[in-house]
């Protein structure tokens, strides 16, 4: 193929979009609005996703201590516990900060720890958390072996709810937005099945005059092309601001509610640019040459 | 050369439109197609740059077997063809200048050779004003003129051109006439499908009668009707 | 009654296509619209049935000026006038049969009488056989004669013919015209649009030359030229 | 408009469906790809009503009673409280019942408790489940002008939470739910759209030859009614039958897991029928003649 060649597929194809304003617009909406829904439901994707995580590094193993023991020896206990693989950080929390914690969580029924203050029945302990919260069971099996300690408690049915409970937030979010990825991709070569269908006629005019089937779709891949481009950059501004503002409400709106962060706007958009323009474009030139192949044989 | 040996033609809905004709046409012939409506002059056009595909027999075009002709080779048999559709065939997003240079950068020619060309066929067919308008700006004649400048700006060694006087004037018509001869005397092999008896009684050239998808009269230098049956 | 009085035709790139040109039909005339290629022939048949807007001037059809015509009503003027089209407008997705019946089924005839009506006129342009048929299983004659027939199913006061015979061979082309002569004899006015020079010859009917939007020439019983200045 | 003019707009509807097959197909099917979106967003918006809805009626409100009351007085007292406007249900719970709870409740550090059999401090009280939990505040107030009541607890601030992170999750999957209902109709209407475009040349045909714009409308909004009466058909089959098994498998998943439970299937598919064939057949409708107005005006 001449360079001369090219250069007519890139203005064909952006003449085509041109001088059909009606069908290009129709087009270019439809697959914004297709991808959309793919930009929408994947921010929300990676936002549940984030939380889950969050939820589950919040996760947390308590090693309650024997009684007595020295300052020093709690203070090699907690290197030890830091080095056992899988452990990411480890707190130390005295028996006096324990009853004051339990003083303040229990709140309203408070009143049923006085008098415990002179002689505390609670003992010492080292607040850890995990790498991976599946985990768990390994960690504190390693955990125990350690000299020292009493017992090693990690909310066992506490942890594989909230691991299955993040699994099924996982899947499904996955399987939604695998479901809306194949039902955008459908609708956007569908809406180029159609503006193919009507131009049916000049793709047969083409082939008579003696085009080949290549120089028949060059004009269409370069359409294609384009049509994902703007289609994915439009998008991606629309979903940058609505995520922008829809995050801030969201914010305002859980000042101190739950434990979840939303993800930072760059991450989002950056992520969002690169799934859009891939999905866009490819459709566009696929979903062209599929469209074309009907018409292109006479 | 074209030969068309045995050739016969059924559509789908089980009309049989050619049947069983043969036809020998030499290099720089000039031939007229005539027969009435419906007898199946456009279909034998059809099946020389194979919009239709034939159901028996061979057709023979410079030398190779065009009913064998693989998909990927079409474009090129419809290249070496210059033809001038019964209904046109504009296509109507382009200019008239872009209609008539498509068929020049199908075959990549260069910018240049189209930029020289297209202007020099477009004045032939005294479109040079309307060069910039698209085909529903123009009138039926206009029209039919542009598929006629198409047909010949790649200047096909084989010219077919189906009823392309049908919507011009008398005058145009002869104009066009002495187009089609001139290119006939630098070796082009012209077929032309025409109802026009003036045209076909003047020019005293082959005449190929068809008839309800058989040839019924083949002429050296015939005129319209055979023997002297006027109207 | 038609007349057009002053009337200018410019299109929006600027071509001036009819520049003021009064012309009077009384009812039951037969006139040839006649010109060379570009004349603006089909731009008056398109004025008189509201396909353009009129820059200036009146055009009066039956009495009422249509130039100020309310755009609902425009359908009614279009079905008081049959119009064979130059480019012949066949709906693709239906057969000849509905093609035709089409033109019925708009004003709401009853089924009885379309049944009735629509193989008469198939009939009389000899496409009985065709009627199953889509349009582009037709040959060009074949679809040309479709629409004349649908033109003609409504039994219209006013038939509009652009250059209906330029598809068709010469024995058609006369079988058509006497059709047209029949029914110009039961009262119908008739316009065409042609080129056929046999046909406006031999017809002796009022001839009416337009060239370059302007009309040159209306003559009683006249010829397509005007002082036998042959080819 | 004759009897015999509605059958003929109502063959050539149908007849113009099942001629322009590449297009029905492309249009039907892009409406039903948008009208899943729609149908699968209003399922998960309908479950997370139902879902916070669930949670919001599992607030409760502790109503402790005076030391030493005659089991008398208690049952006038719970007679008294469910008279209350605005209580849903009382349910009475002894001192001995609520240690037992708290007993379990406590688990691992349930050993804190030891020796309090004894001497329990803790209250008799009554659990009040609240119509409105919004009504909270003002029940509370009610409830305490009745005598022998020594305190109301209705954990204010978790309430607060609940209502807060229940009303983000309506109005954010509204929002979302609407925005999705806009790109569907606005997809559908674009298919639509496309498809009259490629069809410009036939509407032109039929009012040159005398048509009337409704003669040319009618047979467009028989098959715009068709489209969508199709199109919401199959999507609200597909969407059930989605909903049965991804329920079925939420439900394996889930057992014990959350107190969510998920819509019964009847009341799910009930109302998509509805809202999917409205959406459906207006927008065909509606999608079709404002495609029409541009090229009817010759
Ligand atoms: N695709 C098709 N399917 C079925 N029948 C067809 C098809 N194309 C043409 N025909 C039929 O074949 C016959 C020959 O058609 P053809 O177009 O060759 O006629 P023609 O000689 O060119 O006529 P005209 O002078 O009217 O153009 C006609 O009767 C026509 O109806
Ligand atoms: N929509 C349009 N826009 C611009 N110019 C137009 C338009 N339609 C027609 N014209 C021009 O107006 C002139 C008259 O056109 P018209 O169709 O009336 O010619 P005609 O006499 O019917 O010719 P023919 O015999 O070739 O059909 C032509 O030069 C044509 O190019
Ligand atoms: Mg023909
Ligand atoms: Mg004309």
């Amino acid at each position: 193929m001449k360079i001369r060649t090219s250069k007519f597929f890139i203005r064909e194809g952006i003449g085509s979009l041109r001088k059909n304003k009606t069908m290009s617009a129709a087009s270019i909406s439809s697959v914004i609005a297709a991808l959309l829904v793919i930009g929408i439901f994947f921010i929300i994707v990676l936002n549940v996703d984030y939380a889950a995580s969050n939820l589950e590094s919040q996760i947390e193993m308590m090693v309650y201590l024997q009684d007595g023991l020295s300052e020093t020896i709690i203070a090699s206990m907690g290197e030890e516990l830091k080095s056992v693989s899988g452990v990411k950080d480890v707190q130390f929390i005295s028996k006096n900060q324990a009853l004051m914690d339990l003083n303040e969580k229990w709140g309203d029924n408070a009143y049923l720890l006085e008098g415990l203050e002179g002689d505390n029945p609670l003992p010492d302990s080292f607040k850890v958390t995990l790498i991976n919260p599946s985990e768990a069971g390994s960690v504190a099996l390693s955990v125990s072996s350690i000299s020292n300690i009493e017992r090693v408690v990690y909310g066992k049915e506490e942890l594989n709810k909230l691991l299955k409970a993040t699994y099924i937030l996982r899947v499904g979010s996955l399987a939604i937005i695998a479901i809306l990825i194949f039902i955008s991709v459908f609708i956007i070569s569908n809406t180029i099945k159609l503006t193919v269908y009507a131009r049916r006629r000049e793709i047969s005019i083409m082939k008579y005059v003696g085009a080949t089937d290549q120089f028949v779709r060059g004009p269409f891949i370069v359409e294609g092309v384009l049509l994902g481009l703007i289609g994915s950059i439009i998008t991606t501004i629309l979903v940058a601001i609505a995520y922008y503002y829809s995050s801030n409400f969201i914010k305002n709106q859980m000042i101190g509610l739950l434990s979840i962060e939303l993800m930072p706007m760059k991450t989002v958009v950056s992520s969002l640019v690169l799934l859009l323009t891939v999905v866009g474009i490819l459709i566009g030139i696929v979903g062209s040459l599929l469209s074309l192949r009907k018409f292109i044989r006479v | 050369m074209i030969e068309l040996r045995n050739v016969s033609k059924k559509f789908a809905n089980g009309h049989v439109a050619l049947n069983n004709i043969s036809l020998n046409i030499d290099n720089g012939e000039f031939v007229f197609l005539i027969g009435s409506s419906g007898a199946g002059k456009s279909t034998i056009i059809k099946l020389l740059m194979k919009e239709h595909e034939t159901d028996s027999g061979k057709i023979i075009v410079q030398g190779k077997d065009i009913t064998k002709l693989k998909r990927a080779q079409i474009p090129y048999l419809r290249r070496s063809i210059g033809v001038v559709f019964q209904d046109f065939r504009l296509l109507p997003d382009k200019t008239v200048y872009e209609n008539v240079a498509f068929a020049m950068e199908v075959t990549e020619a260069s910018a240049k050779e189209i930029r020289r060309q297209v202007p020099i066929v477009l004045g032939m067919v005294d479109l040079s004003k309307k060069s910039k308008q698209y085909p529903h700006q123009l009138s039926g004649g206009e029209q039919q003129r542009v598929s006629i400048a198409r047909a010949m700006v790649n200047g096909p060694s084989i010219l077919i051109a189906d009823e392309p006087t049908g919507n011009l004037d008398p005058e145009m018509s002869w104009e066009i006439m002495k187009l089609f001869n001139e290119i006939n005397l630098k070796g082009t092999t012209i077929i032309m499908a025409t109802h026009d008896l003036n045209i076909v009684n003047k020019m005293k050239k082959r005449v190929v009668e068809v008839s309800d998808g058989v040839i019924v009269r083949d002429e050296k230098r015939g005129g319209y009707f055979s023997e002297n049956q006027n109207l």
